[in-house]
């Protein structure tokens, strides 16, 4: 990818065109139906070939409360999150003054031309639109105008800046499911606003869309979306859930694709049941588990800390089973719409007492899709619950992402044993106990509730036992238990997602981070390293961690932990699982609930380098 | 005791339905429960394996290691069990699950669970072995403790006692029994009834703990069961493959008009025959009243309180395959995946 | 204290006499009535002066199931627990041969004689008491019979080891709240065995007590009775629990003191629910700490994991409440009736998103009792949740221990505003809000519910908010929040009781370690420095961690961070918040479930040392 | 609207009642109810600072912020407002609060504390804000839902709904209504009533969603609510130092024998005028009875629909001081201390 720097502190005055290569931020009120249009726009430059991202703000409310919505394109193909936007749709009275005044210099205000504004700016470029007018003119009945008013932008923006109007009403169609009638009400008076803006406008700004084709093969999606769907692909049979922003369009889509999982019969081979309230969803995946089914559930903070005594339970009764933590910003209820990387610490060690828990860390839909599948196998073969922590800026916003890949394998269904194999092993062995370690990798052979054999049953507990899952209070049980449970998490190292490096021996500075801030990270290496500042990176793509991170970071002079949180997190578990020295690992953090940017990272690490 | 060692149809003695001793203060209640199931399940030719044995915790949750050997269990976390269970058996809706649970671990940190069991109609036997007090943590007041119980430590309780039977009706359970744990006959009877019942079977059990609380005046004691205790009904079990072998209750004994006969849906017959009361558990209203009444008069009413025609279960309306979830072992095709990804570019 | 080993590693099998140095273990059934026998002879040993401890081994049962009871005396004042028992009295039927065969060299059994034995070993002295004879000669109801036969191995000890039988009657009406009638039947039953052992057994092992001063002045208490204590001399108002082993008698003595906190009119000034869960108790204490009481709970593991939703609540609207986790062995249900250090770290970060939390550590009663008045303090005055960690070890187990201190102050409240300040407030500040800073400490003013002005109130939220505590989705009101509540915890430091360090910077070994250690600690300190091993000592007494902590571990060559827990939580700590070179920070950990011993120190300690 | 503003005892006009400009959606009933708070609020000449606002999650649970200003108040977790609010008044007693759940909060997460804040009687208004759906997170089922009730995301709804009534009554509520946030001089009747109650008063009101349930079809719209609300009485309170404004309602246009009185304890009288039903509120029996047939024929009866004289409240049971404990400064004496030391030597 060639490095070209983003222009986030330059000023734009220049009249040399920018050509797909700044932002939007499109501001107007929640429930007003800006998703469509803002919808429309990302996916209209996607379909131009313009590597896009689109980042809805929105608040925690139905209707009626302001809303943002910021769309970069990029023709380097950057996707993070842009610190400035250049072009600033103003259609909110209520945050109009303040979205003006965040305008870069050089930047364009296209505004609903009733909004009262403050006193102009003569370092940026106006363009008023006409919505009431407009719309009086709209061949759109009654009930419907105050649903489009909000694609007079997409019009004005088309014109201005130069879209395809084929492929806005391709986008369209797209948008209401193929439906022409919608698609077509909507596409008037998109081509009204696109007309009168030609009339009327005298575009004034460098910037301008060109196709180009920088998205072939890609798709648009949501991590929830893609979680949803590498779950059905992971053969989940269960899910037990209750609502949460931002988890539930996980559960939402489990549901649009639960047609996939019919047997010849028309039955559903997926169950989905709405818990009453978070304990009594861990209750039922853990249930599932234990009766041999494939199960998760998907929550966000508040959900996880009430789950935090049966997840104890399931890390010690050894029950498979997936929970996924769509992350928004803590402590307590925090801000439920805003993303953060906050839980990490608290996922790692839940529950009271000595525990530790498996956590894969996707940055992307594509690891999305393949860690919902993978974490199914997972918790299956390794006995114990998974998480998935994801956030709300990869599980709610559409990200480019390349087609998912079929799982290549089989499903791993771990070491139960049926009625024949379990005959077979207490030949081998003796006797069958449930927590026999006969591999010595600290996983046991379990057999499933309806075995019919004589010797089949035992009786799982969150109370201490010995291997033969008996009750027990002898010290010995329990520090036998323990141990085994310490040597089955060294073994699961080797069946979660590797952690990817970027390494060189000649630099000095290396990188660590995980999830979302990936697109960050990738545009603010090229960064610095145009500013001269080159560095490695290790990104993490699992908990607990593993012996490559150490590696790494004894290999570095310098070794920067960059995550969206506020206490440094991921910092804190390494060292407290490397007792290595690590006076050269420093923690840079954010956490201020919203998506990461390159901007910040670089400005950081310069500040650090500098000092 | 000492007879010759019986076997069932299974070809399994007695024994074979038992598994590690108790060690539950000798004289619980929560025993004769256990020792109960043991006989029902042994009565009824119970293959082990296709039954779960499910618990909260308590001293009554504990009771599921002492019963069924062969059954697999899960003993899960106090107040919890509802939610477990609904889990293993959406992993296997074949299985027949037996919990057992406590008054403190149902009426008080369970109540939200075990209110949503019930309406979700998870078809399972749910007992309550309710004392009154919290046995394991050694003695507090339950929420079923009734108004004035004096206990060794705790006092006075000045909170009214909530009614499980009634919590259980209102949630939409299809069969709801009150019994008491030294009526070995009438649990019998019910439990057998429970297991063959399509939906939430409730069974209140008041099982007394004879070390916090079995004072006589004590609504939860032995001596008061013993003194109080008013059957509704006598209850005879026809099952069409089964013949109950406590031959002492005869079909003919009841006369014409003095018996009920609730019919179930696997065509197992609930002959009741009236005693005391003119009562129908087939109508909601009558048990409203009968409990309203109970409860106003501090009486001690036991049997089959309410039935209905069981409502679909959860496995029903969620539609499962007819194999357990738990043996399905594919993934759609890549076909399937290849198409959904076209429709995202 | 004269440094005089313990004799755990050598054989007691020369016959000089060994006096007042010595270890019992006790086996009986649980529920037999054991519990008054050990208290008599512990209360006897230390009425004649020998210090002592005793230690329940009991199982998660109520009737029936193997009990241990372990006593020690010791002349020299260790009263940790002591890893071998030269005496055991075997009165159980079920563990009488791993009873004897546990037996020390040089040791004696006391055992029933009509327990079935396996063969005599002959380096240990054997004295059976005929249980049943005695009982059929003992003067005693028959619906007692039961409840006293333990009385018998009393009497045989009192004959054997010379114990003063004026003392023991004493202790026994002391056990009995001084009621005569109970305490003689007891008492015949303990001389009627005296006198029989006096003719029957003859006296052949060196081991013996003589009276002396080591006692006065001291009191033994449970731990749970000192926090009782301290939170009703804290002047606590509301208690809102739910019973979990082994905290309920925390609040069961709050309730037999609960009559000292009465107002002239008779009623009482301190309120205690049983809550219907744990959520609910954590519900209730928040909710009256919001409305100006000083309240508590007390849990164990299970229930902490149950409140992690709450406590983020509490944490994050700011509210004072104090927690008492009496820990026992986790994780899950895990072994309630054994004791751990193994919450350390779920406490600390308890709740999902950045949080963190005060908490004190208790080493002894002294200590359960000046830090329960000291929480409801520290709570109030930084607006916070604060937690107390104490253990099943101090919590249920008599301690020898000084008479408390009356608190040295009157309660703190906190920064609280009635009308009358609020009104001063807003004309020095212009303004009250509930989260300004005006301090520069991270800590608010707050008015409570019922005060009579119109700018009093305020809305407390577990969303985020702003200074005014209006609800806020801004990044920057956010930010502001969080590093205020950071400045809060820094400042919380100096309100936490102090650490307690011994150092000589002559040495170069470093012991770091918190809590019911101590006793262990102070004994294997004696006894590596007889071996040669000379060593600091830093005791935790409080997180978050002060930096004299990291001084201390900077001025050693070796540290060991001693703890009893699994996974060594409070080294995870360190290696968190101090960002140091760590890397000769050494963790030894143990989390068996007992009470740790010096013998396991020390050989922890000389195994690394000698590597 | 635009009359001359009038002002209360207190000198405050209606303004001084308001809170923020609420956020919820144009329409939505929480709204009315907020404002029916605020009409109450200020005809009862009530003192803000003595009157806490709780509430759980949700968009019913946002409203407090939208009322009352001036009074201090708490938005707690989802579903545990109950123990929070208890808390609350035990740490003063002197104060009344008003809280506000929705019915997921309330029937889903917060059926335990819902049922046990009831039975501790803890003095307070309990309204559910009941509209069949998850408002805020965006239209999923709840507890009190329908069977058959179809929602644009989430398909048919198959469990049978919970009545929060019923279940308010069992649980030992002592004042329990049912009301329609479009019926506003009931629920503001109610409301006044509830305030005088010394005890848990439940107040569940339908109010309707209009952006996730409001299809006429619905049992929790608007339009189903305005077409099938079935009153069973009219009421008017009549408190000691109070005529209620609104003087449409007389109290002479009730008849002798049509009309039931319940005296409250602080001598407000509730006078409730008989309409289609010979109902009386203060009989357990006619309460389940009339909650029976109302559920079995899907009829929307609203109205005060159960009074028992008040037991003891929780502050009473606890014998807590007058002064409220939040404001008691002291410890017991050094003396105590070392009495209670030597005890232990
Ligand atoms: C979360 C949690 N809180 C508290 C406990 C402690 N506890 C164990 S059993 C029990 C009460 C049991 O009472 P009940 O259900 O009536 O059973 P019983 O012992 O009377 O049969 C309690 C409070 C626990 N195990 N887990
Ligand atoms: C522990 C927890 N789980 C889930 C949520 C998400 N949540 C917020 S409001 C709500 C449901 C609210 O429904 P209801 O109580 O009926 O209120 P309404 O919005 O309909 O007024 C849920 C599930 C949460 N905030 N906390
Ligand atoms: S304490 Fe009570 S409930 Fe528990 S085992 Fe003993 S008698 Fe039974
Ligand atoms: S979503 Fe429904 S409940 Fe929420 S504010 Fe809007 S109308 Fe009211
Ligand atoms: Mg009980
Ligand atoms: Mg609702």
């Amino acid at each position: 990818m060639a490095v070209n720097l983003p222009l986030e502190q330059e000023s734009a005055t220049d009249s040399k065109p920018i050509v797909n290569d700044f932002a939007f931020s499109v501001a107007t009120q929640n429930g007003s139906g800006s998703q469509t249009s803002n919808a429309v726009l990302v996916r209209s430059l996607f379909n131009m070939g313009i590597p896009v991202n689109g980042k809805n703000l929105f608040p925690s409310n139905i209707k009626g409360l302001p809303t943002w919505y910021t769309i970069r394109a990029s023709k380097d193909g950057y996707v993070a999150r842009r610190f400035t936007t250049e072009i600033v749709v103003a259609y909110n009275q209520d945050t109009v003054t303040e979205d003006i005044k965040n305008t870069p210099p050089g930047g364009v205000v296209i505004y609903r031309d009733d909004l009262k504004t403050p006193p102009e700016r003569d370092d940026i470029t106006y363009y008023p639109v006409p919505v009431r007018k407009l719309m009086k003119e709209a061949n759109v009945a009654r009930a419907f105008k105050a649903r489009v008013e909000n694609m007079t932008y997409v019009g004005v923006c088309a014109q201005l800046f130069d879209m395809d109007m084929d492929v806005v009403y391709q986008s369209l169609l797209d948008q209401f499911g193929g439906k022409e009638k919608p698609a077509q009400m909507n596409m008037d008076v998109i081509r009204l606003a696109y007309d009168w803006a030609a009339e009327n406008l005298i575009k004034s700004d460098p910037f301008r869309f060109e196709t180009m084709n920088g998205t072939a093969g890609k798709i648009l999606i949501t991590g929830n979306e893609a979680a949803a769907l590498g779950s059905v692909f992971g053969g989940v049979h269960f899910v037990a859930w209750y609502p949460i922003t931002p988890s539930t369009s996980v559960v939402d889509d489990i549901h649009k694709y639960r047609h996939l999982r019919k047997d010849d019969d028309g039955n559903y081979t997926l169950a989905i049941v709405q818990a009453e309230d978070e304990l009594a969803a861990a209750g039922m995946i853990i249930g599932a588990g234990f009766g041999g089914a494939r199960s998760m559930t998907a929550t966000s903070g508040p959900g996880l800390s009430l789950m935090s005594e049966f997840v104890g339970l399931a890390y010690f009764a050894e029950i498979p089973c997936v929970f996924w933590d769509i992350t928004r910003m803590g402590p307590s209820t925090g801000m439920p719409t805003r993303t953060s990387q906050g839980d990490l610490l608290f996922i790692h060690y839940l529950g009271h007492g000595d525990s530790h828990h498996i956590v894969l860390l996707p940055a992307s839909p594509e690891e999305a899709f393949e860690f919902a599948w993978r974490s199914l196998d997972i918790a299956e073969e390794m006995q114990t619950p998974v998480f998935v922590m994801s956030d709300l800026d990869l599980g709610m916003n559409n990200w480019m992402a390349d087609p998912f890949e079929y799982p290549s394998e089989p499903l791993k269904r771990g070491k139960v044993l049926d009625a024949e194999s379990l005959t077979k092993f207490i030949k081998n062995h003796g006797k069958w106990g449930r927590y026999m370690d006969v591999d010595n990798d600290g996983v046991g052979y379990r057999t499933l509730p309806g075995t019919d054999h004589p010797n089949a049953a035992y009786f799982a507990r969150g109370t201490g036992h010995n291997e033969m899952a008996v009750y027990s209070e002898r010290s010995e049980d329990w520090l036998a238990n323990m141990n085994r449970l310490r040597l089955k998490m060294e073994t699961a190292k080797q069946h979660l997602p590797q952690n990817i490096e970027d390494y060189d021996a000649n630099k000095s500075i290396g990188l660590i981070s995980f999830g979302t801030n990936e697109p960050a990270m990738v545009e603010a290496r090229d960064w610095l390293k145009n500013n001269g500042i080159e560095s490695n990176y290790l990104r993490v793509r699992a908990l607990p961690l593993s012996k490559d991170v150490f590696d790494f970071i004894n290999k570095h002079k310098t070794i920067y932990v960059i995550e969206n949180n506020f206490d440094g997190q991921l910092d804190q578990i390494i060292h407290m699982e490397c007792k290595d020295n690590l006076t050269h690992v420093k923690s840079l953090t954010l956490g201020d609930g919203l998506p990461m940017t390159a901007r910040w990272i670089v400005e950081s690490i310069e500040e650090q380098e500098t000092k | 005791m000492a007879r010759v060692e019986k076997t069932n149809k299974l070809g399994l003695v007695k024994d074979d339905y038992q598994a590690r001793p108790t060690t539950l203060c000798p004289g619980c209640g929560h025993n004769s429960i256990s020792n109960q199931i043991v006989q029902s399940a042994f009565d009824l030719n119970i293959a082990q394996h296709q039954l779960l044995k499910m618990s909260g915790i308590g001293c009554s949750s504990k009771s599921p290691a002492y019963f069924l050997g062969r059954s697999h269990g899960f003993n899960a976390l106090h107040g919890r069990m509802p939610s477990v269970v609904t889990g293993a058996l959406m992993a296997n809706h074949t299985l027949k699950a037996i919990a057992v649970s406590g008054d403190g671990d149902t009426g008080s940190i369970g109540m939200g669970q075990f209110k949503h069991v019930i309406r979700r109609n998870v078809p399972f036997v749910y007992i309550i072995e309710n004392n009154g007090v919290y046995g394991l943590t050694k003695g507090q007041f339950s929420a079923t403790a009734e108004e004035g119980l004096e206990l060794k430590h705790y006092g006075r309780n000045e909170m009214p006692p909530i009614d499980l039977v009634l919590e259980a009706i209102i949630s939409g359970a299809t069969f709801v029994a009150r019994s008491f744990s030294g009526d070995k006959k009438q649990v019998q009877a019910l439990l057998e009834a429970a297991i063959a019942h399509k939906g939430t079977a409730i069974l209140d059990i008041i099982s007394p703990c004879v070390t916090f609380n079995n004072a006589d005046t004590s609504h939860h004691s032995f001596p008061y069961g013993v003194k109080h205790e008013v059957p509704l009904h006598e209850i005879q079990i026809i099952a069409p493959d089964f013949v109950a072998p406590q031959d002492e209750i005869e079909v003919e004994t009841y006369e014409d008009g003095q018996t009920i006969e609730v019919s179930m849906h696997d065509g197992t017959s609930v002959l009741l025959k009236k005693l005391d009361k003119d009562y129908d558990p087939r109508s909601k209203a009558q048990a409203y009243a009968v409990l309203e009444e109970a409860q106003r008069e501090e009486l001690f009413l036991t049997g089959l309180i309410y039935y209905e025609e069981p409502r679909p279960t959860l496995p029903e309306l969620e539609q499962v395959a007819d194999t357990p979830l738990a043996l399905i072992n594919d993934r759609p095709s890549k076909d399937k995946l290849d198409d959904i990804m076209k429709s995202f570019k």
